[in-house]
């Protein structure tokens, strides 16, 4: 990897270079929040309410709780990665061995697996999640969980498209042959060639995650309005938004269309990446 | 001498009521290759999967160096391999994309408790340049792939290597290297092979016996010489006619046996190819006809052999 | 295979799915924390009370068989009372039905109307400026939430600028609505011939169904390109360029190629944009089903969560087997 | 008369690699033939010799990455290198027209097969209506498809390998084309079948004394139904001649090599071949590509061999091509 591959990989996948790139902004704004933000992301100043963006101390103004804009904007980004890495583990976690094991198998795993994407696609998720956040209680945990357990068998549904696809393959038909034990036919043969395809929808899955997050914080349900996660503070601006304070919900909802926009753009770009067909034809 | 495979009233199906194989039974002999011969459908490949039970038939038995292996489990199957071996159609595909040769190498070996070191040796035996051990499949030819497929099948000195279509997807210059190798495998270990293929030539060339498949019966056996030269079966005669030999100076006698091979679904009860046999009898359609003797080892299903009225009247090609 | 024998074998196929979300959901709202009896009863009640509306509602039987029940009075069509306003819950779907009916049909007709032309155009040149401008837009559209493009619109087109109405409701309240007949108050001013609430209920339309759009046509280009893409480089439109045909004639075989299975994302859009219209509805405060729906979840309001998600699953299984049908007429291999 | 003439023919590709890096494919290296009016040209050669892209150029359906840096494709007297697309299209299935080696997935999924082969004189206005209908049906007829009518109706899926193969052929002839390109035609067929579609091929071939290329790495094929055969090998056409002659005097070192491959000859000869890769179209060596693996290879080889003829008709790109074998 040296930097001339750096420039080919974004010359060959713009999407993924720049979705890439937003993905580390916001990773280092995570990271360094204390530093970055001016204020601490809660600290009320209850005189200064509401104050438009470039006034004083707050460079994208202040909310209904005097509360700096800007420094919680930044602030949101752990939220965003506090949900999307966990949420992400979760599906990889339960997703690669359900849909190894559907793919392989088939039988009773594959059923279940089927009835629940069934129920999935009938069952919008979003008021899936809505509904189980609503009824077992609204940390910011919990949220964690549903989400990533919401989207495991979607997750799982890419694996076992992958695996049915190589269960056929003559190379695992040669390892068959060879003698392999079925479990190394599964884990040295089928999961590599496998979990590529699946990789590349990791940072699809981890934007909806995201979004779904923030989804439920703006309904109220989820994490909870002084916490400065974006969909809870687009909930408080949504409020000045008719009286002409545009900042407090604006520069949330960017922050969160950048992130999401930035895995979405990651996940597209990386499955053009290692598309085999798009390689073989070197365009 | 017991035979090394033996198949027995074979029966395949396949869900949806395809069947694929019906009632095949052959043996093969220590250091013997049995070739088998068949158009799309005839149920040759599904053959060879059974022989080497990456599939388990519906109906029959397959008899691995005496050891009934219809029914065995995959664990108790598996130290068997190491001695029935296979090499598959697509080089490109049968080999795993995320290992390099030289650990596809050494798999077979690891798996049957081999020296690992010994990998370098297959490599030296098939003719594969020692420097691509380090490489990944995508970065060898076909031809070259072909030959990791075959060194890995003869890791563990096989008894019997069943070869579907070894060649079919390579280029000429490529493949006779290939089948030269093949040769000198068996002649140094009389390993026996079942060498699937549509290709006549090819199959007349390794083979020294065959049998000719059609819609997953056996139609005829013999001697591979005896079967080329003087065809019994009218399917044998229509597919070796149809044929084209490489070389404009043989001319060409075709026999006008006209329509394709009908689906494997619903076939009739008496011999599948009366349908388009031109010398087809009403008796054809009763029942499957008995193997008829034609010569020392060489035997064909058709009801036209007893009394010899079997050859069908060629037509001279019209070029 | 027939008309009916297809539309039994959707309904056979149907049912377990809907039975199994029906299960979910009436477990779903009852392991939560909230007490409907408490609700219902207010905070006047006293414990012979509670246990009266208690006994009365069966809460106090085991989950099956409060289930159970509910399928006996399902089937004669009674959904139960939902408590935000004590009303039957068939009643309240019908009433809410048609608003979400209406931003869903326009915002998912224009998605289509836009996002299939653009799909096809990307396709044409894939990695072309075009393409690349419409994947990223798409991606875009993608990550946009509804919620906050919703309140976007508002600031800019009622607070700043003053062009769209006030964003309450789906007729101003300064104009008499017309008589309900099909649901649509649009349809309905028009069926009535009450230009000034046509007129207003058209405007109360625009800002949502116009950010709803935005967020249905993204998916819809970037599904379009991806299938008008593999349609391309087909054999067939391969033989198509060989055999000289103009280009006008390749983009009339692929279009048709593609649309079977443009038809059938088009229509899995539409069902999950059903659920995904509550948040646009809260916004706007458009009343629709979606907006009652989240009000049930919210509320624990579990005789009208069931319904709320009965009548979801219920639409996703018509759409699927509507495009079914429309895959059946178009696709000769279909019918074999 | 001649109806295609290609001369010097050059077609590259240019792709860029994970390491950004421009890499040029020398895919055709100076191409030479010519087909006229009433012979079947074989054109033979191994996987990457360049046989279909060489069909595809003649077409003019070539499209980036691949280019044209060099050479001259003339078809009825006319250039066809540089011509619009518009132009093209009026040439490509009326006056040239192809057959392809997947029929089956090659036909309109979605349209009837006489409604295709309406569209095809449709398109380029040969005919229209019903005598479109009439022409089509004769043309399935003409292509021994039994019973014609039934079949005007048939759905593409409807039809096994060799009668869409058919369908193809009888697409290709209904416009009354004086060409016909045929890339590798009874591929992906049985042999019993192959034998049919090519009988039927040839017969019409003749009987309206059209030219025809046939591509195909099968000797088998060459042998029986060409009556000339250019043999390429990586980019570059080896040998040319008439099919007898080339096969009875093959004079250069990589034909013969083709020909002993056979495993026909193999058993007459003992294994006389061993196989070896093609050069690396990204990096041509200079002189003979075909040095490498060649038994007769000497100092003269590191300059490029120029076209020798054998005989009036026959000739081969070797330097010791005259000599005796």
């Amino acid at each position: 990897m040296s930097f001339t591959h750096v420039l080919g990989v974004a010359r060959r996948s713009p999407t993924f270079a720049v979705g890439f790139g937003a993905i580390l902004v916001f990773a280092l704004l995570a990271a360094f929040a204390d530093l970055i933000a001016p204020l601490p992301p809660t600290q009320s100043f209850p005189y200064e309410t509401l104050r438009p963006p470039g006034s004083g101390q707050f460079l994208l103004g202040s909310d209904g709780n005097g509360m700096d804009v800007f420094s919680r904007t930044i602030h949101g980004a752990r939220y965003a990665f506090g949900i999307a890495l966990p949420a992400g583990a979760i599906m990889a976690v339960i997703g690669i061995p359900l849909g190894l094991i559907a793919g392989w198998r088939g039988g009773w795993v594959d059923e279940v697996l089927l009835r629940i994407l069934d129920v999935l696609r009938a069952f919008p998720t979003i008021i899936l999640a809505l509904a189980i956040v609503a009824a077992t209680g609204q940390g910011f945990l919990n949220v964690i969980l549903v989400v990533g357990f919401l989207d495991s068998p979607i997750f799982a549904r890419i694996v076992r498209a992958e695996v049915l696809a190589l269960r056929n393959a003559t190379f695992v038909r040669a390892a068959v042959a060879a003698g392999n034990p079925e479990w190394r036919v599964l884990l040295v043969h089928i999961l590599p060639n496998a979990i590529l395809g699946a990789t590349a929808q990791l940072p699809l899955r981890m934007a909806w995650a995201v979004r779904i997050s923030a989804t439920l914080a703006f309904i109220g349900i989820g994490v909870q309005a002084p916490a400065p996660e974006w969909g809870a503070m687009i909930r408080q601006g949504a409020e000045y938004v008719i009286s002409g304070e545009w900042w407090v919900a604006l520069f949330p909802g960017l922050a969160l269309i950048a992130m999401v926009l930035g895995l979405n753009l990651a996940g597209d770009g990386l499955s053009d990446l290692l598309d085999p067909k798009r390689r073989a034809t070197g365009k | 001498m017991t035979a090394v495979l033996a198949i027995q009233n074979l029966v395949h199906r396949f869900p949806g009521g395809v069947q694929a194989v019906n009632d095949v039974s052959f043996a093969i002999a220590p250091g013997e290759t049995l070739g088998l011969v068949g158009e799309s459908g005839s149920g040759k490949s599904t053959i060879g999967l059974l022989a080497t039970r990456l599939l388990a038939p519906t109906q029959g038995r397959i008899l691995f160096e005496g050891q009934d292996i219809t029914r065995l489990s995959a664990a108790t199957l598996r130290p068997l391999r190491a001695r029935l071996q296979v090499v598959f159609q697509d080089p490109w595909g049968a080999l795993n994309p995320r290992m390099t040769i030289g650990r596809l190498l050494e798999e077979p070996l690891r798996l049957h408790g081999g020296n690992l070191a010994e990998a370098r040796l297959l490599a030296e035996r098939v003719r594969l340049p020692l420097a691509t051990l380090g490489r990944y499949p995508h970065e060898l030819s076909g031809g070259q792939l072909q030959r990791v497929s075959i060194a890995r099948a003869i890791a563990n000195r096989p008894k019997l290597i069943v070869l579907d279509e070894p060649t079919s997807s390579l280029d000429l210059s490529v493949r006779a290297g290939i089948l030269q190798l093949l040769e000198e495998l068996q002649r140094e270990t009389g390993v026996a092979m079942l060498f699937i293929s549509h290709d006549l030539e090819t199959v007349r060339l390794v083979s020294h016996r065959v049998a000719v498949l059609y819609l997953g019966r056996i139609v005829e056996t013999g001697p591979a010489a005896a079967l080329f030269e003087t065809p019994g079966h009218p399917y044998t005669q229509t597919l070796l006619s149809a044929h084209l030999p490489p070389d404009p100076f043989v001319a060409l006698r075709r026999h006008r046996v006209q329509g394709e091979i009908p689906s494997p679904i619903n076939l009739p009860p008496g011999c599948f190819f009366a349908g388009r046999c031109p010398l087809a009898l009403p008796a054809c359609n009763a029942g499957p006809p008995a193997m008829q003797p034609l010569a020392p080892g060489q035997e064909a299903a058709c009801l036209r052999i007893a009394d010899r009225t079997n050859r069908l009247e060629p037509a001279e090609d019209p070029a | 295979m027939s008309l009916g024998g297809f539309l039994w074998r959707r309904a056979l196929v149907a049912l377990p799915v809907l039975l199994g979300i029906l299960f979910l959901t009436f477990m779903l709202v009852r392991i939560g924390d909230q007490d409907p009896v408490a609700m219902l009863a207010g905070p006047m009640a006293d414990a012979p009370m509670l246990a009266r509306i208690r006994a009365e509602l069966m809460l106090d039987q085991p989950l099956l068989t409060q289930f159970w029940a509910y399928l006996g009075r399902l089937v004669q069509g009674d959904l139960g009372l939902s408590w935000q306003g004590n009303a039957p819950v068939t009643q309240a779907i019908a009433d809410h039905l048609p608003a979400t009916l209406e931003l869903v049909t326009l915002a998912v007709g224009i998605g289509a109307l836009v996002g299939v032309p653009v799909g096809l155009r990307a396709a044409e040149r894939p990695n072309g400026w075009f393409d690349q401008a419409s994947r990223f837009g798409s991606l875009f559209g993608f990550s946009l939430p509804t919620y906050w493009l919703g309140l976007m619109a508002i600031f800019v087109f009622f607070y700043l600028l003053g062009w769209a109405p006030a964003p309450m409701g789906r007729v101003s309240m300064m104009v008499t609505p017309p008589e309900v007949l099909t649901g649509s108050v649009l349809l309905d001013s028009l069926l009535a011939g009450n230009g000034e609430a046509a007129w207003s209920a058209a405007a109360q339309l625009v800002l949502p169904v116009g950010c709803f759009a935005i967020v249905a046509t993204a998916p819809i280009i970037k599904h379009t390109r991806a299938i008008a893409i593999e349609v391309m480089g087909s054999d067939y439109i391969r033989y198509a360029r060989a055999c000289g045909f103009p280009r006008r004639i390749i983009r009339r075989i692929a279009l048709r190629a593609a649309l079977v299975p443009v038809i059938t994302f088009v229509g899995s859009e539409f069902t999950s944009l059903l659920a995904a219209a509550s948040l646009i509805e809260f916004v706007f405060a458009w009343g629709g089903l979606g907006h009652w729906g989240l009000n049930a979840i919210l509320l624990g309001d579990f005789a009208a969560v069931q319904g709320y998600v009965l009548v979801l699953a219920i639409a996703s299984v018509l759409v699927f087997a509507l495009v079914d049908l429309v895959v059946l007429l178009l696709e000769p291999r279909a019918r074999a | 008369m001649t109806l295609l003439a290609v001369q010097d023919l050059h077609v590259e590709f240019a792709t860029r690699g994970l390491d950004n890096r421009l890499r040029v494919a020398q895919a055709l290296n100076g191409v030479s033939f010519t087909v006229a009016a009433g012979e079947v040209v074989g054109l033979v050669g191994e996987t990457g010799a360049g046989k279909s892209l060489t069909a595809l150029a003649a077409m003019g359906l070539l499209r980036p990455p691949a280019r044209i840096p060099h050479g001259s494709i003339r078809f009825e007297g006319r250039e066809i290198i540089g011509l619009s697309d518009r132009e093209l299209e009026k040439i490509r299935g009326r006056r040239m027209a192809m057959i392809v080696q997947s029929p089956l997935t090659s036909l309109d999924p979605l349209k009837r097969i006489g409604d295709q082969l309406v569209r095809m004189q449709r398109v380029h206005d040969t005919a229209h209506g019903a005598a479109a209908r009439t022409k089509a049906e004769a043309m399935l007829a003409a292509v021994r498809i039994p019973d014609p009518a039934r079949r005007m109706r048939a759905w593409p899926h409807e039809l096994s390998g060799g009668m869409a193969q058919r369908v193809l052929i009888a697409m290709a002839l209904v416009n009354d084309p004086a060409l016909i390109i045929a890339d590798e035609p009874t591929t992906g067929l049985d042999v019993t079948v192959q034998a049919q579609v090519l009988d039927t091929l040839r017969d019409i071939v003749a009987a309206r004394n059209l030219g025809a290329l046939v591509i195909t790495h099968d000797l088998g094929v060459v042998a029986h139904y060409c009556q000339r055969v250019a043999v390429m090998f990586a980019g570059r056409i080896v040998e040319d001649g008439p099919v007898r002659e080339v096969f009875s005097r093959p004079s250069h070192p990589y034909t013969r090599a083709l020909i002993d491959s056979t495993p026909g000859r193999i058993a007459q000869l003992g294994w006389t071949v061993t196989g070896g890769t093609p050069p690396d179209l990204y990096d041509l060596p200079q002189g003979c590509l075909y040095r490498d693996r060649c038994p007769r290879a000497a100092t003269a080889c590191l300059a490029a061999p120029p076209r020798i003829a054998v005989s009036g008709t026959h000739g081969a790109a070797c330097h010791f091509a005259g000599e005796a074998a």
